[in-house]
């Protein structure tokens, strides 16, 4: 009884770092559940690795390859990369394979009834922009208190880096603050021009919504100008330790948000240690890693996964593996609630969830984290995002592109 | 141009060759050309006639291949007028003189290496091609029978050059004799009535010379190719041509008919040595 | 001595300047078509349909267009996925903002932008020569993309900056399935491929060469070196152009600029150069190797050495194995596959005897 | 214009740093007529390995300073054997071969090197600390108001000092000469005696420390990771600003291309969206060649009918 | 053939050569330069002249050829399996037909890089430049000039200048002549006889010109289609009808005009 898990995975080249964190993370929680529960209800859970090199055509070749492997064949596909989710988009759909997208990807597909085989889950980019709108409304006394700020949005001038523009220009006017986009080119390791500019500008917040080198550099640019670092806020695509390591004393005070907890204090940790690492089965090389933001955003895939299997055995038959059909039903009734979470001893590493036929998001919330020149320390809980803003965001985009491809939405009245 | 090969086998070289010499082609004035301090050539006027034969001699660097290089086009000189046909020009761009029938060799053989033997022949036939890039993308009616016009007349060259067995053989493989020959090839496949030959017969034996001179001759004949030629083997220069110009370090020495030059004092000292 | 032109006499011109003058290539050539116009669609699975012949072809189409201006005409270029952008983007638009606008026609004129955009930047190329050009033609590279992601008008205002393709019709018939989506890859791959042989094997083809080989004396022999080259970049960025826009339709459905970004580049130069710089054949064996070379190490070395490795050294080990075997490629045939082919067929033509 | 200044200076400062890349670059083709792609792999090569084997060694125990040094002679010598590998693996079957075989060549070396750069020390980030702050210089601040780094006026001294001796080198020794005639002719230096393959084995190890200063330089500045090999995409404006064949020319462009690119972001960028950076210098480069198609201090291509 | 007392200073047996693993371009040639010699090798264009004397200096593997047979010696080592650069420290070095000279250097820098293997010894090497400007004055002229700007035969000076500058025992000189003013062409040859007279360089010269190169050597081999079909003493050549037909231009009654040589005329070939 095995479920089968094609993990298109990258651990070369430039995104190797958060690749091996990530998939180190996710197949040390299967490894757990396989090596401490003996599976799901028996079930064992089997993968494979499917190299991409975060490259599309790549990750396309790993989606079909994977397709069919195992006894009912590949369950879910979680690229991680936005490209490759858009590349097998349609395909999944076709396929009858439940995508999962944690912090990337399509964001409308957030709208389970226009996309009902992706899951975006926990937050989308215009959660996080929400989010960060609201920390830092919080931080200068309340979202009223945002009039007349300036805030900078340093981005990846990418398509990436523009994900988070139209909630944060709907969010200047609506709060009434100045929003200066400055973008930096690919790859991004000079930005001696932005932040003199920034200097020049002299917000009151930056938004650092960047990718890899970029973040580093910016941290360093941004010491050099003299920019007080708790005064820059980043995505959670900037907010890991290869992200402030190498700008080294610069990263000091910096802040961002991440879609997962942070260190290795939650119990599910404890136990990844005790029943993998003790029994030298774990899948990182450099063990230190364990606890870091890119592995415990692994964990959370892990557990994100194995708890929709699960949801759909209860459904389908415990003890039997599931197809992907029955599994995308799990996702879409994943509802992972504080009792929940606290058996699963991940309180507070991932937020509490609750995925619906219309909702693939499930919580739309962000914690947020400060450097302390040698760890990420938490500083606030979960921070929901406005979520009416963002879904109406959402339902808008889902909107225009059923129309554009004639999809017509399904009816989540009628959903099962 | 029918099967050119065999009616020159057949017909001897006519006797009244230098009756056939007509007017002024190509009148050179007053050129100079230099490079940097380097003057390569100094206020040099010479012309070349109708049919003839028109050597250039002269030491190395002399300025010889350079004097090639401003007739048709790759330098252009800092003085002096260029008259040819009549029509007088200053500047030129290569490709306009070879539309103008001006075609040549050169020292340090420039064929196409990547190419056959065959192709590189066909691309002297460049300039007589209508057809466009969509017709040969299509390479389906007229495309294709201009495509085998030319292949025609390309094997006649091939034919008269002899150098049928190597049609299909990349050039670069081949021995430098037989490069200089297709260079040949290439240049009279664009039909031209103005032949410019630098260093042809370098790196042959007594045969290939022969050969060569054989192939010159029979073009100069056949086609009434006026034909100006740079040469070292004074044998070949003095027995085949009409005129001389002697060249010693950019400026003209001598100019005339092979004996005079030959026996023109400056021209012993600077150029033939005391063996000639 | 079965393969032997011995006895096979040419009439006329005509037939010597066949494709294939020797009569078991033709009859090798049928038989490779007929296996992939009518085997292949019939018995491959959706695997290798979608992904391994369908990204080959595309590839090779690509190859193909760089080859025409790197192999024939002798112009680096570093561009080529941002030409592959243009035509990808271009056949969206008309598609899109055309009613009615027929797919092939799309196609075409997606390549005919691609062209365009392709001759502008190949204007420098009548001064700039060698790796001088190839870094100049990075310009195109990023300042295309940079344009795609800059200007959402492109993108149809989409907010993440990436297309979704329309469904491909022709004549009423939906290219859906995998299999009509491979042949319909196949057959346009395949008739661009015949117009580059014979363009190629013609005084276009001959011109580009000739500039290639030596560009002054191809002027001095009447050929335009501008006119030469600029239909080169033209040729190849159509050809370019039209891979880019049957890599978002029949291949991945979905594009976003990013994906055609410089490594996309560097990989078609590795297809040519691979499998032969100034070869048709050689595009296809470059695109085939470049893309099935990968897959292959990826399957075979984690099965090789199993638990040996770390999952991490194993993917390194694969990226180590591919660069050790280009270089090892380059080494054995600096020409490329397709010499390599050549001269087997020369070997085998001498068969039993070695010379 | 203050700010016109601080832009210009930080500008040029970033330049230098384009140039110390860019220098790896033209030793090689110098040396070889070979456009090594590899140089920026390399540069990541020799920065990992150098924090790797400062880890190592701090590992076992060794105090800071020391392990700073000895780690930087290890890495070194690791480059000359990269360096002398790849003459013997790569370039020594090759020889003779056009250009663009070699080209293709050093692109297969690129993810030779990567992938074992990443296969031996592994994928995570690090940090790298040479000990010079990257903190405005006080009196500059103090008398002209102008952001200055001293980590950069650091990183352009050891610039400046690397491409004189290179410079001199070329010109003026033995073994420069030697170098420029193989680079014009592989086969003529060949027999007349020019031992191709120890020239070559030491001009990639002299590119190897090249590469291992440029490294530690920006691996200092931006942390060593996978995209230190990007910093080779900033130096091919650079580089044919300059001249492939000039090592002041890297210098003169890195200042061209820093300077320009930084001011054309502040100032055209927002007019266009930003983001220019990306292809700016290489349009710059363009016009330049434009006029001068073989870069402002490049040997001049021959050719002669 | 004459019995060479000496002994063989360079000797090669039986080569084999092949290029592109399939073009067989020697076929057995075998030849012997006895010290202080100088052997001429004639042969029509593509009779393997050069592919001979690249196959000796080792400089064949740069063109993807190899020796696949045969054996080379020089003063009685085996060479064959040795790098160019050892060749010419032993005193072994080729001067390559059409010229080679290093564009981008100037023609002193040319001439300084020959005496690479000669390493650091400076007033040598002065001394060295100074007999090549002494050999080719025209040379010293154009010292500063880029070899690539120079004219062809200035380029020819330049290359065999740069042999020189490495002080060698034996020069395998392929075409000196072609391309050369009579004069020069003369000057060279008795460069070369006054080198091999005065210091005992022996020579393997690859040429066209049979005139020249009989007058000037004491032996000659002839090539043809990559055999060796005749050889003998230089005189012994000069007087064989059909040497003298072919290679040299005389006829019965004396040297033709090219004006008047039929090329219809077909050869009568030793092989093929
Ligand atoms: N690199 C190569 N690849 C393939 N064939 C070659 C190569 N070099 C020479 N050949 C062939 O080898 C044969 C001998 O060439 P080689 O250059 O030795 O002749 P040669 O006697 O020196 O002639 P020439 O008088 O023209 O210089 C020729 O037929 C030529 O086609
Ligand atoms: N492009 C150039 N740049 C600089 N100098 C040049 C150039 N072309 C020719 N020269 C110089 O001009 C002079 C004449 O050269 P040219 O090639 O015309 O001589 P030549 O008479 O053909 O000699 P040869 O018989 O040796 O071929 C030479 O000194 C040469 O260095
Ligand atoms: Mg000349
Ligand atoms: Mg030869």
């Amino acid at each position: 009884q095995e479920q089968f898990i094609g993990l298109p995975s990258y651990r070369v080249g430039p995104y190797a770092a958060g690749g091996s964190g990530i998939y180190g993370g996710w197949i040390d929680y299967m490894t757990l559940i396989n090596e401490r529960d003996g599976g799901i209800n028996g079930v064992k859970l089997t993968w494979e690795e499917c190299e991409t090199e975060y490259n599309n055509a790549r990750g396309v070749e790993c989606y079909e390859r994977l397709k069919g492997k195992g006894p009912t064949g590949n369950t879910t596909f979680q690229p991680l990369s936005t490209g490759i989710t858009y590349s097998v988009l349609e395909k999944v759909a076709q396929d009858k394979i439940p995508m999962v997208t944690i912090g990337y990807g399509r964001t409308d597909a957030a709208d389970g009834r226009v996309f009902p085989w992706v899951f975006p889950m926990i937050s989308t980019y215009w959660s996080q922009a929400s989010g960060m709108v609201k920390f830092i409304g919080g931080k200068v006394g309340g979202l009223e208190q945002l009039k007349g700020k300036k805030i900078v949005y340093l981005y990846h001038d990418s398509a990436f880096g523009k994900e988070g523009i139209p909630l944060m220009e709907q969010s200047a006017q609506k709060y009434g603050f100045t929003l200066k986009q400055i973008p930096v080119a690919h790859p991004g390791n000079e930005q001696q021009a932005q932040w003199l500019q920034i200097r020049q500008e002299k917000p009151d917040y930056v938004i650092l919504w960047g990718w890899g080198v970029m973040n580093p550099t910016a941290l360093r640019a941004a010491a050099r100008s003299g920019y007080p670092r708790d005064r820059i806020v980043g995505g959670w695509w900037s907010g890991s330790e290869e992200d402030t390591i190498p700008a080294g004393d610069a990263a000091k005070g910096y802040i961002s948000a991440n879609l997962s907890g942070v260190g290795t204090g939650f119990p599910v940790i404890q136990e990844v240690q005790k029943h993998v690492y003790a029994r030298n089965k774990g899948n990182m090389e450099d063990k230190n890693r364990v606890g870091s933001v890119y592995y415990n955003r692994g964990i959370v895939h892990g557990i994100l996964t194995v708890e929709a299997i699960r949801t759909a055995q209860q459904k389908f038959g415990a003890g039997k593996p599931m197809t992907g059909e029955q599994v995308r039903w799990g996702f879409e009734h994943l509802n992972l609630d504080a009792d929940h979470l606290a058996r699963l001893g991940a309180t507070g590493l991932l937020p509490e969830l609750k995925v619906s036929c219309a909702d693939h998001e499930g919580a739309g919330k962000v914690k947020f984290q400060q450097w302390d020149g040698s760890k990420w320390l938490p500083l606030t809980d979960w921070i929901e995002a406005d979520r009416a803003q963002v879904r109406g965001l959402i339902e808008a985009s889902a909107g225009a592109y059923a129309k554009e491809k004639g999809v017509t939405p399904r009816d989540c009245s009628k959903e099962p | 141009m029918n099967d050119i090969a065999s009616a020159v086998r057949e017909q001897a070289p006519p006797a009244g060759h230098a009756g056939r010499i007509g007017g002024v082609v190509l009148d050179l004035q007053g050129i100079s050309l230099s490079f940097g301090g380097v003057k390569a050539l100094t206020d040099i006027s010479f012309d070349v006639r109708e049919h003839e034969i028109r050597s250039i001699i002269g030491p190395n660097g002399a300025g010889k291949s350079s004097m090639l290089n401003v007739i048709n086009g790759v330098y252009h000189p800092q003085q002096g007028r260029i008259l040819f046909r009549g029509e007088e020009r200053r500047r030129m761009e290569p490709h306009r003189a070879a539309a103008q029938g001006i075609a040549r060799t050169f020292q340090n053989i420039a064929l196409f290496k990547g190419m056959s033997v065959l192709d590189n022949i066909m691309t002297g036939r460049n300039l007589k091609m209508r057809c466009g890039l969509l017709r040969h993308a299509l390479y389906w009616g007229p495309a294709q029978r201009e495509e085998i016009a030319h292949r025609l007349k390309v094997e006649e060259i091939i034919d008269f050059l002899e150098i049928q067995g190597i049609r299909k053989t990349p050039v670069g493989r081949l021995p430098y004799g037989l490069q200089k020959r297709v260079e040949l090839g290439r240049a009279l496949a664009a039909e031209p009535s103005l032949l410019l030959l630098d260093e042809p017969m370098a790196g042959m034996n007594v045969e290939e010379k022969q050969d060569m001179c054989r192939f010159i001759l029979d073009v100069n004949d056949q086609f009434g190719t006026t034909i100006v030629l740079i040469e070292h083997d004074m044998g070949v220069v003095m027995d085949i041509s009409d005129r001389v110009v002697v060249l010693d370090y950019g400026r003209k020495i001598g100019d005339g008919p092979p004996d005079e030059v030959k026996r023109n004092p400056e021209v012993i000292a600077a150029y033939l040595g005391a063996a000639h | 001595m079965l393969y032997r032109e011995a006895g096979q006499f040419k009439a006329s011109y005509q037939a010597d300047q066949q494709i294939f003058p020797i009569r078991q290539d033709r009859v090798g050539f049928s038989l490779v078509l007929a296996f992939f116009f009518l085997l292949v669609p019939a018995v491959a699975n959706q695997y290798w349909l979608q992904a391994i012949l369908i990204p080959v072809l595309i590839f090779s189409l690509a190859a193909l267009g760089l080859n025409i201006l790197t192999g024939y005409a002798g112009q680096l270029s570093l561009g080529s996925a941002a030409f592959m952008a243009v035509g990808a983007f271009a056949a969206y638009n008309f598609m899109l903002r055309v009613p009615g606008m027929p797919f092939l026609l799309a196609l075409v004129l997606g390549g005919l932008c691609a062209a365009a955009v392709g001759v502008a930047f190949g204007l420098p190329s009548l001064r700039i020569k060698g790796f001088y050009l190839a870094v100049a033609t990075l310009a195109a590279q990023f300042f295309i993309i940079w344009a795609l992601t800059k200007f959402p008008w492109f993108s149809n205002h989409s907010a993440s900056g990436v297309i979704s393709t329309q469904a491909v019709v022709i004549l009423g018939y939906a290219f859906d399935t995998p299999a009509s989506k491979y042949l319909l890859t196949l057959s346009v791959v395949a008739l661009l491929a015949l117009l580059a042989k014979n363009m190629v094997r013609s005084s276009t083809g001959r011109a580009w060469m000739a500039v290639r080989d030596m560009d002054v004396a191809a002027e001095v022999i009447g050929i335009r070196p501008l006119h030469a080259k600029l239909s080169a970049f033209a040729v190849s960025s159509f050809y370019c152009g039209v891979a880019g826009a049957l890599y978002a339709y029949t291949y991945l459905g979905t594009v976003e600029p990013e994906g055609f970004n410089l490594d996309l580049s560097f990989k078609i130069l590795f297809m040519i150069i691979i499998g032969g710089v100034g070869s048709i054949l050689g595009a296809f064996l470059g695109a085939a190797f470049i893309v099935l070379l990968p897959i292959f190490l990826d399957n075979i070395i984690p099965q090789l050495f199993g638990g040996l490795l770390s999952s991490s050294f194993s993917s390194n080990l694969q990226l180590i194995v591919f660069g050790g075997l280009i270089i090892f490629f380059l080494i054995v045939e600096p020409h490329g596959l397709a010499r390599l082919w050549q001269i087997g067929k020369e070997k085998l033509r001498l068969w039993p005897f070695p010379h | 214009m203050q700010f016109f200044f601080e832009v210009l200076i930080g500008g040029l400062l970033s330049g230098v740093l384009y140039a110390l890349v860019a220098l790896g670059f033209v030793l090689i083709y110098k040396a070889s007529g070979v456009f090594n792609f590899a140089q920026g792999a390399m540069v990541f090569f020799a920065a990992l390995s150098f924090v790797g084997f400062q880890e190592v060694l701090q590992r076992w125990g060794l105090p800071a300073a020391p392990a700073f040094w000895l780690a930087f002679v290890l890495t070194l010598g690791a480059m000359v054997v990269l360096g002398i590998l790849t003459e013997r693996i790569v370039l020594r079957p090759l020889v003779n071969q056009p250009p663009i075989t070699l080209f293709m060549a050093t692109i297969g070396l690129t993810y030779l090197v990567e992938g074992i750069a990443q296969g031996i020390w592994g994928a995570n980030v690090r940090g790298l600390d040479l000990g010079i702050a990257d903190e405005p210089v006080e009196w500059v601040m103090e008398s002209a108001g102008l952001l200055v780094s001293r980590f950069d006026v650091f990183a352009a001294a050891m610039a400046g000092a690397l491409v004189l001796s290179l410079a001199l080198f070329f010109q003026y020794t033995r073994t420069g000469r030697a170098l420029r005639a193989v680079a014009d002719d592989h086969q003529a230096a060949l027999s007349i005696g020019i031992p191709l393959q120890r020239i070559w084995a030491i001009v990639w190890a002299v590119a190897g420390f090249v590469a291992l200063v440029a490294g530690l330089i920006w691996g200092a500045r931006n942390g060593v990771q996978f995209a230190l090999t990007y910093t080779a995409l900033k130096a091919l404006p650079v580089l044919i600003l300059g001249g492939f064949t000039s090592v002041p020319g890297a210098i003169v462009g890195g200042l061209i291309v820093g300077a320009s690119e930084k001011l054309a972001e502040v100032y055209i960028g927002p007019m266009v969206g930003g983001g220019i950076e990306s292809w700016f210098p290489y349009v710059l480069a363009l016009a330049f060649l434009l006029l001068r198609p073989e870069g402002l201090f490049g040997e001049k291509h021959i050719d002669r009918v | 053939m004459s019995t060479d007392a000496a002994v063989p200073y360079l000797e090669i047996n039986n080569v084999e050569v092949i290029y592109d693993h399939v073009i067989l371009v020697l076929k057995g040639v075998s030849l012997k330069v006895p010290r202080g010699g100088i052997v001429a090798l004639l042969g029509a264009n593509g009779a393997g002249k050069s592919t001979t004397l690249k196959s000796i200096s080792n400089l064949l593997r740069a063109e993807r050829g190899e020796v696949t047979k045969g054996s080379i010696h020089f003063k009685g080592d085996r060479v064959d399996r040795m790098t160019p650069s050892d060749l010419v420290k032993r005193g072994v070095i080729q001067v390559m037909e059409g010229r080679h000279c290093f564009a981008h250097l100037s023609v002193e820098e040319n001439l300084l890089a020959g005496a690479y293997t000669r390493g650091h010894a400076r007033a040598e090497i002065r001394a060295g430049l100074e007999k090549v400007y002494h050999y080719f004055p025209r040379l010293k002229q154009r010292r500063g000039s880029q070899a690539g700007y120079t004219s062809g035969g200035e380029q020819q000076m330049c290359a065999i200048g740069r042999a020189l500058m490495a002080r060698p025992e034996m020069i395998l000189l392929d075409e000196p002549s072609m391309g050369l003013a009579p004069q020069i062409v003369e000057e060279i040859f008795e460069i070369v006889k006054d080198l091999n007279r005065s210091e005992g360089v022996g020579f393997l010269l690859a040429e066209q010109n049979t005139l020249v190169a009989l007058r000037y050597a004491d032996f000659g081999y002839i090539l043809e289609n990559g055999r060796v079909v005749m050889e003998g003493a230089a005189a012994e050549l000069a007087a064989n009808e059909d040497v003298k037909e072919f290679y040299l231009g005389l006829s019965g009654e004396g040297r033709k005009s090219f004006r008047d040589v039929k090329h219809y005329r077909r050869r009568k070939r030793w092989l093929s």
